[in-house]
C-alpha cells in the first residue's frame, strides 16, 4: 500500500464480504423453496427471499467496486484520496441505509413499505432488481455523486492513466444510468424498454468498463507487465464491448411490445457479445504467461484468471446460447435465464471483486501477500464455490432444457406448475451445489483468519 | 520501408494501427452475421424478398457502388502520394475521397426519400427490415469514415504526415477500404441477386 | 508491436466507436418511441383502474415469483397472457382471492393479499391490458 | 504500389460493377446469374483487400483472416441461394 489514504477500501471489502454471506444464505432459502414450496411460508415468502437474494448481490458489488476505486485510485493517481473522511462517512451511510432497506423487506409486507417511504409521491418499486424504496433510491444517487466527487477529484489532482479514466468513465455511466431506475411510464412497453437502461446497460456495459480496469490494475501488480501494453489491451477490450453491448440491449426487445426489426438487430449484436469476453480471457492468460516477476500473492492471480474464463463462460457462452431470437422464443423466461444469470455475475462481477479483495487485503493488513497456509485455504474457497456454481449453472440449465420441452414445445405443453413438479430432481441437485458453495465461501472466509507469516510488504 | 516495395519480406502486421483492426475484424463479423440472417430469412420468404427486391432502385445501389470505389480508389492514391512524400497532392486525393462519400450519401438520400415517401419504414415487411437495417447501418459506417478521413486530411494538409511517417493516415485508410469491402458484397446481396 | 499498436489511437477508436453506437441506439430509440403506439395497446391506459392496478402489481411485488412477458423470477407461471390462459378477468380474480393465507402443505402458494374487491377489479384490468400488447406472438403457447 | 496499376484496378472494379448491374437489369435470375455475380464479388473483394487495402505483403495469418471473411461470406450466402433454388 503507498498511499495511506487507500486504506479506507478496508471497510468496502469487509460489508461486501458481509453481504455476500447474506446473498448466499438468502438463495439458499429461495433454493429450497423451489423444491419445499411451503418453507418459511407465509413469513419468508419467495418473493422475499428473492428481493434479499439480488439486492443484496448489486448493493455488495457496488461496495466491492467503491472499495476497488479507492484503493486503485490514489495508487495509479499518485496522489493521496482527495477525502478520505468523506469515504468513511459515504460508507457508514450507505451501509446503514443497506441494512434499513434490508429489515424493511423482512419485517413489513412490501405494499407497507412502499406506502410509508413515499412510493405513492413517484412510483419507482416493484420492478425487478429496483425494489428498494424511493428513499433508499434517492441515498444511492447521493451516496454516487458524492463518491464519484471524491473520486474525480482525486482522479483531477493526480495523474491520468488508461486505468483510472476507464474506471471513472465506468462509474459516471454506472451513476448515470441509475437514474433511470426512477423512469416508471404507466405503458408497461415503455416502462420495460427504459428498464432494462439500468439493468442491460449497467452489467453489459458500464459495469464492464470497471470490471476491465480493475482487471488490468491488478494484473500490472500482480505481473508487473508493461503498463503500456496492457492498457492497450484494456481500450481494445472495452470497445468491443460498447460496441456489441450497446445495441445487444436489443435481445431484451424480442417479445415486449417493441418493433419485431429489434429481434433481427439484438440477435445479431448479442452474438457478438461472447467476443469482448474472449479478449479478456486471452488477456488474463496472455499477461501470465508473460509476467515478469513471480508475485508471493498466488491467489489473486487466481482469481483474475478465474475472472476470464469464468466470465467468458458464463456471459459468453451461456448468454449466446439463448440470445438468437428463434432460440430465445422458446427459452424467454425460463430457468436458462436463471442459469445464465448465476454464472454470469459469478465469473465476471463476483470474481473481479474477490480479485481486487484477495489483491488489496493482505496489503492493507501490511503484508505482501498472505501466508503459503492462508492462500491454500483461498484457493480451496475458490475452487469449491467455481465448481459449485458451474454445477448449479449445469442443473439450472438442466431444468430449463425440459421446462422449455415440457411446456413450450411438446404436442401437449403442460401448465406451468406441472412442468416445475417435473424438474425437482435438478432443483434438489442445485441446492445441494448451493450448499457446497456455502461451504467455500466459509472455507474463503476462513482464510482470512489463518496468520500471515510472510515478510512485511514491500 | 525498402522491403515493402521491392524485397519478399512479408510485413508482421497490417498497414495502420492493429487496434483499428481489431475494430475493423468486430465491424466485418457484424456484417456477416447480418448477411448470413439476410440469406437465411430470404430463404424462408422467397417469394416476398424475390418481390420487394424489384422495388428497389438498383441503378442507385450502382451508382453507389462506383462511388465507394472510387473514394477506395482516391485514399489508396493518398497512401501512395504520402510515401512519394507528394504532401499536397496526397490531401487532395484524401479530399476527393470525402468527396465521394459526399457523392454516396446524396444518392442515398434520394433513395431513401423516395422509399420514405412511398411509406416505407422499418416496419413494411421483412424485407425492408433488412434492406434499411443493413443500408442504414452501413451509411453510418460511410459517416464514420468520412469523419476518420477528415481528421486524417486536416492533418495531412498541416504537414503531419510523410513517406516515413504515415502510421495515421493508413489506420483511417484501413477503415475507409473495409467501409468499401463490405459495400461490395452488400450491393449484389440486396439489390441484385434472385 | 509498439509501432503498430499505439495506446492513443485504441483510446480514441474506443470513443469514437462507442459514441458512433451510441448515436445509432439512440436513433433507434426515436424509432421504438415512434412505431410503438400500434401495439402497446396505449389506449387501455385512458381507464384508471389500468393505471391503478399497475400501482398494486408493483407495491405487492408480483414481480418476485412471477413473469410478466418473461421477464420477473421464475417461480411462478407467466401473468401476460393469464387473462387468456384462465379464460376471463373473473376467472382470475377468483384465483386471486381463492389463496389460503397459511399456504398449502408441502407447495408453493401465492400468498394472500386481502384484496378489496375494486383492487381485484384494478388488477385484472392491467393484467387485460397487458395480454392485449402485440408480443411478436409470443409465448409460444397458451401455457407461458 | 504504382499508382497506374491502382489506376487499372480501379477502372477493373467499374466494370465489374456495371456488369453486376447489368445482370440484374437484363433481369437474369438462377444458378448461373446467382454463381456470375458471386464470382465477381469474390474478384473486386480480393482486390480491395490485397490492393487497397494493400494486405498483399502482409503474413499470412491477417491476409487468411480477412480474406476468410470475404470467402466464407460469400460461400454462405451461395449456400443459402442454392438451397432456395432446389
Amino acid at each position: 500500500m503507498q498511499y495511506k489514504s487507500q486504506a479506507v477500501a478496508k471497510p468496502y471489502f469487509i460489508a461486501a464480504i458481509a453481504l455476500f454471506v447474506a446473498q448466499i444464505l438468502f438463495g439458499l432459502i429461495m433454493g429450497l423453496q423451489y423444491v419445499m414450496g411451503d418453507f418459511l411460508f407465509p413469513e419468508i415468502p419467495f418473493n422475499v427471499a428473492r428481493m434479499v437474494h439480488t439486492n443484496a448481490l448489486i448493493v455488495w458489488l457496488l461496495m466491492g467496486f467503491m472499495g476497488a476505486a479507492y484503493y486503485l485510485v490514489p495508487e495509479e493517481s499518485e496522489t493521496e484520496l482527495f477525502s478520505p473522511k468523506l469515504a468513511i462517512a459515504l460508507f457508514w451511510i450507505f451501509l446503514v441505509a443497506a441494512g434499513l432497506t434490508v429489515v424493511g423487506y423482512l419485517t413489513v409486507p412490501y405494499a407497507t413499505l412502499a406506502k410509508v417511504t413515499g412510493n405513492d409521491l413517484l412510483p419507482t418499486m416493484g420492478r425487478e432488481f429496483l425494489e428498494q424504496p424511493l428513499i433508499t433510491k434517492l441515498g444511492i444517487v447521493v451516496v454516487a455523486l458524492a463518491f464519484l466527487f471524491n473520486i474525480t477529484m482525486t482522479v483531477l489532482k493526480g495523474r491520468k492513466t488508461a486505468i483510472n479514466t476507464v474506471l471513472l468513465i465506468g462509474l459516471w455511466g454506472l451513476a448515470i444510468m441509475f437514474l433511470f431506475s426512477f423512469v416508471n411510464p404507466h405503458n408497461v412497453v415503455r416502462d420495460k424498454f427504459y428498464w432494462w437502461w439500468v439493468v442491460h446497460l449497467w452489467v453489459e456495459g458500464v459495469w464492464e468498463l470497471i470490471l476491465g480496469s480493475i482487471l488490468a490494475f491488478v494484473l500490472i501488480k500482480v505481473t508487473g507487465v508493461d503498463r503500456e501494453v496492457i492498457e492497450k489491451w484494456l481500450y481494445v477490450i472495452i470497445t468491443l464491448t460498447l460496441v456489441t453491448g450497446i445495441l445487444g440491449t436489443g435481445h431484451h426487445y424480442f417479445w415486449i411490445g417493441t418493433p419485431e426489426y429489434w429481434q433481427l438487430i439484438g440477435s445479431i449484436f448479442s452474438a457478438l457479445e461472447p467476443i469482448p469476453f474472449f479478449a479478456m480471457t486471452l488477456f488474463a492468460f496472455n499477461m501470465v504467461n508473460k509476467r515478469r516477476r513471480d508475485h508471493p500473492n498466488k491467489a489473486a492471480t487466481l482469481w483474475c484468471l478465474g475472472t476470464g474464463v469464468m466470465a467468458f463462460l458464463g456471459a459468453g457462452v451461456w448468454g449466446f446460447l439463448h440470445t438468437l431470437a428463434p432460440v430465445n422464443y422458446y427459452t424467454h423466461g425460463t430457468q436458462i435465464t436463471a442459469a445464465h444469470g448465476h454464472m454470469a455475475f459469478y465469473g465476471a462481477y463476483v470474481m473481479v471483486n474477490l480479485a481486487i479483495i484477495s489483491y488489496a487485503m493482505p496489503l492493507m493488513r501490511g503484508r505482501a501477500a498472505n501466508s503459503n497456509k492462508a492462500q491454500v485455504a483461498e484457493m480451496w474457497g475458490f475452487w469449491l464455490m467455481t465448481v459449485a456454481i458451474v454445477f448449479i449453472t449445469l442443473f439450472l440449465t438442466a431444468a430449463g432444457i425440459l421446462q422449455v420441452w415440457l411446456q413450450r414445445i411438446s404436442d401437449n405443453p403442460l401448465p406451468f406448475m406441472v412442468a416445475q413438479d417435473q424438474v425437482s430432481l435438478f432443483y434438489w441437485m442445485r441446492e445441494w451445489s448451493g450448499v457446497v458453495f456455502l461451504i467455500g465461501l466459509i472455507v474463503y472466509i476462513w482464510s482470512f483468519f489463518i496468520p500471515g507469516e510472510q515478510k512485511a510488504a514491500a | 520501408m525498402n522491403a515493402q516495395h521491392h524485397g519478399h519480406a512479408l510485413r508482421p502486421y497490417p498497414p495502420g494501427d492493429l487496434a483499428i483492426w481489431v475494430f475493423i475484424l468486430a465491424e466485418l463479423a457484424a456484417f456477416f452475421a447480418l448477411f448470413v440472417a439476410y440469406a437465411f430469412t430470404r430463404l424462408k420468404h422467397l417469394a416476398l424478398f424475390d418481390e420487394m427486391q424489384r422495388t428497389l432502385d438498383s441503378d442507385a445501389g450502382m451508382l453507389n457502388t462506383l462511388l465507394l470505389i472510387t473514394g477506395s480508389w482516391c485514399v489508396a492514391r493518398a497512401v501512395a502520394a504520402i510515401k512519394a512524400n507528394h504532401v499536397n497532392s496526397s490531401a487532395r486525393w484524401l479530399l476527393a475521397a470525402i468527396g465521394s462519400g459526399v457523392g454516396f450519401l446524396i444518392v442515398k438520400y434520394f433513395e431513401y426519400g423516395a422509399k420514405f415517401a412511398a411509406g416505407i419504414d422499418l416496419e413494411t415487411n421483412l424485407f425492408y427490415t433488412f434492406y434499411l437495417s443493413l443500408t442504414m447501418f452501413h451509411a453510418m459506417h460511410v459517416v464514420l469514415g468520412m469523419v476518420i478521413l477528415f481528421f486524417v486530411w486536416n492533418k495531412t494538409r498541416r504537414g503531419g504526415y510523410s513517406s516515413h511517417d504515415h502510421h495515421g493516415m493508413e489506420t483511417g485508410a484501413s477503415y475507409w477500404h473495409m467501409v468499401d469491402l463490405v459495400w461490395i458484397v452488400l450491393f449484389p446481396l440486396v439489390y441484385v441477386m434472385r | 508491436m509498439s509501432e503498430a499498436f499505439t495506446t492513443s489511437t485504441a483510446r480514441n477508436i474506443f470513443y469514437g466507436g462507442t459514441l458512433f453506437f451510441l448515436l445509432v441506439f439512440l436513433a433507434l430509440t426515436y424509432q421504438t418511441e415512434q412505431s410503438i403506439p400500434s401495439r402497446d395497446k396505449r389506449e387501455m391506459l385512458a381507464d384508471p383502474k389500468v393505471v391503478a392496478g399497475k400501482k398494486l402489481w408493483e407495491t405487492n411485488n408480483c414481480i418476485g415469483c412471477h413473469t410478466l412477458l418473461g421477464e420477473g423470477a421464475y417461480f411462478a407461471p407467466e401473468l401476460g397472457n393469464v387473462v387468456k390462459r384462465l379464460g376471463s378477468k373473473e376467472a382470475v380474480k377468483a384465483f386471486i382471492q381463492s389463496r389460503p393465507v397459511e399456504g398449502i402443505p408441502g407447495r408453493r402458494s401465492m400468498p394472500q393479499f386481502n384484496f378489496t374487491d375494486a383492487q381485484l377489479e384494478e388488477i385484472a384490468s392491467f393484467l387485460d391490458y397487458v395480454s392485449q400488447i402485440n408480443t411478436a406472438k409470443w409465448p409460444p403457447n397458451i401455457q407461458g | 504500389m504504382s499508382t497506374h496499376f491502382l489506376n487499372v484496378l480501379w477502372i477493373a472494379l467499374l466494370v465489374a460493377t456495371v456488369l453486376t448491374w447489368l445482370i440484374g437489369k437484363t433481369g437474369h435470375a438462377g444458378t448461373a446469374a446467382v454463381a456470375g455475380i458471386l464470382v465477381i464479388a469474390a474478384i473486386k473483394g480480393w482486390m480491395i483487400i490485397q490492393d487497397f487495402m494493400a494486405l498483399r505483403r502482409v503474413t499470412f495469418l491477417w491476409r487468411a483472416l480477412v480474406l476468410g471473411w470475404l470467402v466464407l461470406t460469400l460461400a454462405i450466402i451461395l449456400l443459402a441461394y442454392w438451397l432456395g433454388l432446389k
